[in-house]
């Protein structure tokens, strides 16, 4: 009760968004702006989480994308068994669901439990290596996995709550939920008390630890949350693309969504959504125009880190902050004088 | 979009529309000048074509370009079909199956595609069956050779086909062709080399099945399985030197294939033992690998003098004059892809509606200079191709590169592909 | 999951022995001229080159080029080492020397962003289709027995150039004046400025030098691998391994971790054919997990 | 209040912490004097835990700290400043101080709550009245003096409300003027926290002046404990420490 009273006014935005989203998605028969919107929350939430730990915590991993895959591919896989589908019947979407978030959660445990003692280029060098194993095991557990053709064949989708996902408009307001849901929880996350101690942690480590933090706890906490929440972003693509597919754990995935954060802005919640949507309409519009779209997504990226060095949205906040402190301390020195 | 969705919806209620969401949504992308459905109506057919047009794959995609592409001048100069002109709009997926469905769906949404050809690899077409089953759109995969995708009921869908050679037909083709070999030359210990995922181990698991069924006295005595895209085969090598096989076989093709034969021959490999590399055959393979041994046994992929008929050789001399890069595998079923398109569209009058284009192409019959006696038939129980050219040859050193085409009879191939199915519980 | 049997028959026999030793090398010392570079970029300047697989491209783009115009496969990998360097040097200037200091972030993306950009550029220039050099008339020789196996004379030749290389880069960097400046320059940069040096100008040259490495492998295994663009990746993720197993800045430590790899790969192709990769991943976060700092490191990674 | 006990820390072969028995007495104000090198610091790293001991004993209110976690010491209530000020650039002056308040009140892993807690504001905001620092509250740490952010660091410590605070060379890197400024708010708070108050110093006119208690470190050794007059007094500190001290300071 007492967290929906002291963040109403983030609630209602989110509920506004939800709206909205909904609305556009219901709204238009043409599938594009699902296809595109839902092809966001995936990306969104991978971006999101990750800058979970590069922009709250300073943790810069490469390897977050691995858990985005494990969402996917968990939640695939206990669909197409029959005997998960057989023996849960309607409730098995939501507890796959379930098990996606959980499994990986306790995976990210371990991973994380080995990484978050280690300094910034160890911890980006191991959740890489981490996740090229996992890439690797994804192509060469055939039998399991599919190997490189992924989960074939489609992942059944077991009506519940009268919702049946196999249909395009009940996928798209589910997804929208599941996002939303999603951006709220982190929200929360960075607001809370934990989200201030991330801060504490990414600006100086040491100094959080003489006043009492424990570190190490608060940045496994912190991973394997963000892990759980890039673990729903597969749930969504797989979802999406009815399979789950080994290139969601390549490294790549991983660089984009880096670059996701990084142009949107790393400093503002908001800012990988902002990131995702603006590089997947760069990625479609360059593509109209030329089959070199890497070279141009190349200088793009140049541009912002060479020319702008830093997101977008950080831009914008940066700029307030200044103006703001300016304002601030020019009131101090009046208030000294007079 | 002529197309729009018939799928029965319940529950959410498609009349709670909010106007001004949709027209802020209009407005959105109108200003981006995205997505081009917003654009004119066009009046040529559109084909989507996802394939891969980067990495060691590249020249294969390539060549799917210019054979689709070829076909389509040929159609367009002719009159088109009904009026109606054939476009094709290219994207590059670099082979990522996530990539592919993405794209697959913009061909449909922004660019107004009405047919996908889905040139792409085995990992990718999953992806893209999935997409075009969820969104009933009629479909050609043209490279994947994987057999279950048309061969398990679980991956068919009515509105889906394959118009390129499959797993199982070559390796029926492959053992027959191999357990006369070694039968012949007494040969009984085998090596395998081919790429460690799905594509690789299924096609190694058929072949070597069948040349056991051919030739029982068969063994296998070590398996090597290097990566996908590995720089480095040494390691493969010099286990299968250290195993002493008789006979090899290897899967590997494109750029992994012409990696593999160059540092093979480094270690006088094929003066070793006989070898059988099912992808061999292609020319840019062929051409491509410096050290060129002769006496490999190669499966058929595409040669002019495969069959060696003037319609072939006139397609190769067409295909020739209009593409910068060599003809492959992939370029003869891509063209044979746009064939059954236009043969499919001739019958429903011009229309591209995917119900009555699924309806025209099921057990369709063409003429096609890469057909057996002068035909290709997609089969109407599996959506498959069947009667192209199955066998192997052997590489010589110099041009034509391979010669004494082996080919294997299609009586032959169906009965042992009844069996297959049944063992697989697929029929 | 691992074959004893094969494992234990192929290390009693010498044939086997000798063809796997071999070929473990020769991946090793491949690995280790790239893995040298980025291992002497960080030790010195404190960078990660995530785009150093992009100069191992460059330099077999660059020879194969040189070949196919010369047929003179020396004058090749001469020119490959060199304009890798050449590149790695305008990489650093233009680039690079801009995120010095920064937050790994930046580092990686401005890499990230030089991967795509340059594999495109080399698409445009030789085309998407791989190539092949070919192995130079000089070395289409029968392979040499030796104890029952096979040692082709063309590794015999690139494990000789590997180590000289990999000798004599240790030599630059610990026994010449270049060396002592630029590790005076890393410790202390404006004291040495200060002395008159223009200390920018041998960070690019060491930069450099550690791209012509990668340059001059790519050189090497242009022979017998075939060029693609984004040929880079597979080797600089596998270099990063060498480095992190060795030993962040250690040249020896690359060394060793090179042979250490090398050897997991072909003597794990008998045993566990199905695991090499995975050992390899394995062998990494081990050494992470117990010597975070690497077999041959030093400093803090905690 | 905390004792040390033959406490010894060598770094391979170089003694930094030699036989040191120190007792420090429930609500004192003591000092730490001694030339660069003689071991001040290592001292602190060594009852914050940040090192442990070869050997010896590190008593709090007569329980044995020693092999403790930073993070258990600091909950026991030993509180520390940095020499060199060690803040949170990127957050202000008044989210760096609920962020220590929420941390001493078990909230910094609290996730169902809004930051910060009422109970945290209210704290904070009594923090910075005794600070002083009400006119800095609102700018980003980065931006403020440095005085202000060596007063930000005291007072982070201070929010754990510590039984022992443990400043390291409080008036480093200041002038003359400010240093007196801040040693005079270190003992207000001091006198109106009630807790026993260590500092590290080099200025002898200020220990003089403000320590009630007195310890000498030199090659890691205590060469004196005592009070002002007893130091001052002192043969072997006058004779070894005292002259070069003041002559260091002198040339500064």
């Amino acid at each position: 009760m007492n967290l929906i009273v002291q963040f109403r006014r983030d609630l209602l935005i989110a509920a506004a968004a939800l709206v909205v989203l909904v609305a556009i998605g219901l709204g238009i028969e043409h599938a594009w702006p699902r296809d595109f919107l839902t092809a966001i929350f995936a990306a969104g939430l991978l971006a999101m989480s990750l800058n979970m730990l590069i922009g709250y915590t300073g943790l810069v991993s490469f390897g977050h994308a691995a858990f985005f895959a494990l969402g996917g591919y968990i939640f695939g896989l206990l669909l197409q068994s029959q005997a998960f589908t057989g023996a849960m019947g309607a409730a098995s979407v939501p507890l796959a669901l379930v098990a996606a978030v959980v499994g990986t959660g306790l995976y990210a445990v371990v991973i994380g439990a080995i990484c978050v003692r280690l300094t910034e280029i160890y911890f980006a060098f191991l959740t890489l290596a981490f996740q090229m194993f996992l890439y690797s095991v994804i192509l060469s557990w055939v039998d399991l996995t599919g190997g490189d053709q992924g989960l074939m064949g489609g992942i059944p989708r077991p009506e519940f709550l009268g919702i049946d996902l196999g249909d395009q408009y009940h996928r798209y307001v589910f997804c929208a939920v599941l996002f939303v849901v999603c951006v709220m929880i982190m929200r929360i996350m960075t607001e809370s008390p934990f989200g201030y101690t991330l801060r504490m942690i990414r600006d100086n480590a040491t100094r959080a630890a003489f006043l009492g933090v424990n570190v190490t706890r608060v940045k496994l906490i912190c991973f394997v949350v963000s892990s759980s929440i890039a673990a729903v972003g597969g749930v969504i693509l797989a979802l999406f693309t009815s399979g789950a597919y080994p290139e969601w754990a390549f490294w790549a995935q991983s660089g984009e969504a880096i670059f996701m954060i990084m142009l949107g802005g790393l400093n503002v919640f908001l800012g990988p959504i902002l990131g995702a949507v603006a590089l997947r309409i760069l990625n479609d519009v360059v593509q109209m125009y030329t089959s070199h779209t890497e070279i141009v997504i190349g200088l793009v990226i140049m541009f912002v880190v060479l020319g702008l060095r830093r997101g977008i949205l950080d831009f914008v906040k940066d700029w307030w902050v200044e103006k703001q402190q300016a304002r601030l301390a020019a009131e101090n020195r009046n208030g000294r004088e007079g | 979009m002529k197309k729009s969705y018939s799928s029965p919806r319940r529950g959410l209620d498609r009349r709670t529309v909010l106007k001004g969401a949709a027209a802020a949504a209009a407005v959105g992308t109108g200003i981006t000048g995205f997505p081009a459905y917003l654009k004119a109506a066009n009046t040529p057919i559109k084909i989507g074509v996802p394939t891969i047009l980067s990495g060691r794959v590249a020249i294969l995609g390539e060549s799917s370009v210019s054979a689709i592409n070829n076909e389509i001048r040929k159609i367009n100069e002719a009159g088109g079909i009904e009026g109606r002109t054939l476009e094709a709009v290219f994207r590059d997926s670099r082979g990522k199956p996530d990539e592919a469905a993405r794209m697959t769906r913009d061909l449909v949404n922004n660019e107004g595609c009405e047919i996908i050809l889905d040139a792409e690899a085995s990992g990718a077409s999953f992806a893209v069956n999935e997409v075009v089953r969820d969104m009933q759109q009629f479909c050609i995969h043209t490279n994947s050779e994987t057999s279950s995708l048309t061969a398990d009921p679980k991956n068919q869908v009515d509105w889906v086909f394959r118009s390129c050679r499959q797993g199982i037909h070559d390796a029926v083709g492959g053992g027959l062709v191999a357990a006369k070999v070694v039968k012949e030359k007494g040969l009984k210990k085998w090596a395998t080399i081919s790429p460690d995922y799905a594509y690789g181990r299924a096609n190694t698991e058929e072949f070597m099945e069948y040349v056991k069924l051919f030739a029982p006295e068969t063994e296998v005595i070590t398996e090597t399985w290097p990566k996908l895209f590995q720089p480095d085969y040494t390691e493969n090598v010099t286990a299968l030197l250290n195993a002493q096989p008789e006979v090899l076989y290897s899967c590997l093709w494109g750029g992994d294939l012409v990696a593999f034969f160059d540092q093979a021959s480094l270690y006088g490999l094929f003066d070793q033992f006989t070898a059988f590399a099912v992808n061999l055959g292609d020319y840019p393979v062929l051409t491509a690998i410096k050290s060129r041994p002769a006496g490999v046994y190669s499966g058929s992929r595409y040669h002019k003098d495969i069959p060696d008929t003037p319609e072939n050789e006139a397609w190769y001399e067409s295909y020739m004059a209009n593409s910068d890069v060599l003809p492959t595998n992939w370029a003869w079923q891509n063209a044979a892809a746009v064939n059954f398109v236009a043969e499919a569209l001739k019958k429903t009058g011009g229309d591209a509606d995917t119900m009555k284009m699924a309806e025209a192409t099921a057990g369709l019959t063409i003429d096609s200079p890469f057909g057996v006696d002068g035909t290709l038939t997609i089969r109407e129980e599996d959506h498959t191709l069947v009667n192209y050219m199955v066998g192997y040859s052997k590489t010589i050193v110099d041009e034509p590169y391979v010669v004494g085409f082996d080919q294997t009879a299609w009586s032959e191939i169906y009965k042992h592909e009844a069996d297959w199915k049944k063992r697989n519980g697929y029929a | 999951m691992i074959d004893f049997d094969a494992l234990a028959a192929c290390l009693s026999t010498s044939a086997c022995l000798v063809n796997q030793a071999t070929s473990g090398l020769i991946i090793g010392m491949l690995l280790f001229l790239v893995a040298s570079g980025v291992t002497l970029i960080f030790g010195v300047l404190h960078v990660i080159n995530f785009a150093h697989g992009s100069f191992y491209m460059i330099g077999a783009y660059f020879a194969y080029t040189t070949y196919v115009l010369t047929g003179n496969y020396f004058l090749a990998a001469l020119v490959g080492a060199v304009g890798a360097g050449i590149c790695g040097i305008l990489f650093e200037r233009l680039i690079i020397s801009r995120v010095y200091g920064q937050n790994l972030l930046m580092q990686l993306l401005v890499c990230y962003a030089f991967i795509l950009i340059v594999d495109d550029l080399v698409k445009i220039i030789w085309g998407a289709e791989y190539l092949a050099m070919g192995i130079p008339a000089e070395f289409r020789l029968p392979p040499l027995r030796f104890a029952g196996g096979f040692v082709p004379p063309f590794y015999l030749f690139l494990v000789g150039i590997a180590v000289f290389i990999g000798v004599g880069s240790v030599l630059l960097v610990t026994k010449t004046r270049f060396g002592k400046i630029v590790r005076a320059a890393a410790l202390n940069a404006p004291m040495v400025s200060a002395l008159g040096i223009r200390v920018n100008v041998y960070f690019a040259l060491l930069f450099g030098f550690g791209c012509a490495l990668a340059g001059v492998a790519g050189a090497l295994a242009a022979p017998v691998r075939s060029l693609t663009p984004g040929m880079g990746l597979g080797i600089l993720v596998e270099s990063f391994i060498v480095t992190v197993i060795g030993g962040m800045g250690s040249i020896p430590g690359a060394f060793l971790a090179a042979i250490i790899l090398g050897l997991t790969r072909s003597i794990g192709s008998v045993g566990f054919p199905l695991f090499v990769d995975g050992a390899m991943f394995m062998i990494m976060a081990l050494v992470l997990i117990f010597r975070p700092t690497g077999l041959l490191g030093q400093g803090a990674v905690r | 209040m905390l004792r040390l006990e033959n406490v010894v820390k060598s770094f391979g072969g170089v003694v930094a912490t030699n036989d040191v028995s120190l007792n420090f007495p429930a609500g004192s104000l003591s000092a730490v004097i001694g030339p660069n090198g003689a071991g001040k610091t290592t001292l602190f790293n060594l009852v914050t835990g940040h090192l442990v001991p070869d050997s010896g004993r590190i008593l709090l209110e007569e329980e044995d700290i020693v092999g403790k976690a930073p993070v258990d010491i600091v909950r026991k209530g030993i509180g520390r400043a940095f020499q060199i000020a060690s803040i949170f650039p990127s957050m202000t002056v008044e989210q760096s101080l609920m962020c220590a308040v929420a941390s001493h009140f078990r909230e910094s892993e609290a996730l169902l709550s809004v930051f910060p807690p009422t109970n945290v504001r209210r704290r904070t905001e009594e923090l910075i009245e005794l600070l002083g620092m009400g006119s800095v509250a609102k700018l980003l740490s980065a931006n403020i003096s440095h005085g202000d952010q060596k007063l930000l660091d005291i007072g982070l410590a201070l929010a754990l409300e510590p039984k022992v605070l443990m400043l390291d060379e409080p008036t480093a890197g200041m002038g003359p003027e400010e240093r007196w400024q801040m040693i005079g708010t270190v003992r207000r708070l001091w006198e109106q926290g009630g807790m026993t108050l260590i500092f590290i110093e080099h200025d002898m006119d200020i220990v003089f002046e403000v320590a009630q208690g007195i310890t000498v470190l030199s090659y890691g050794a205590v060469l004196a404990q005592g009070t002002a007059d007893e130091i001052r007094n002192h043969p072997e500190v006058v004779e070894a420490y005292l002259g070069t001290e003041t002559t260091a300071e002198a040339s500064q």
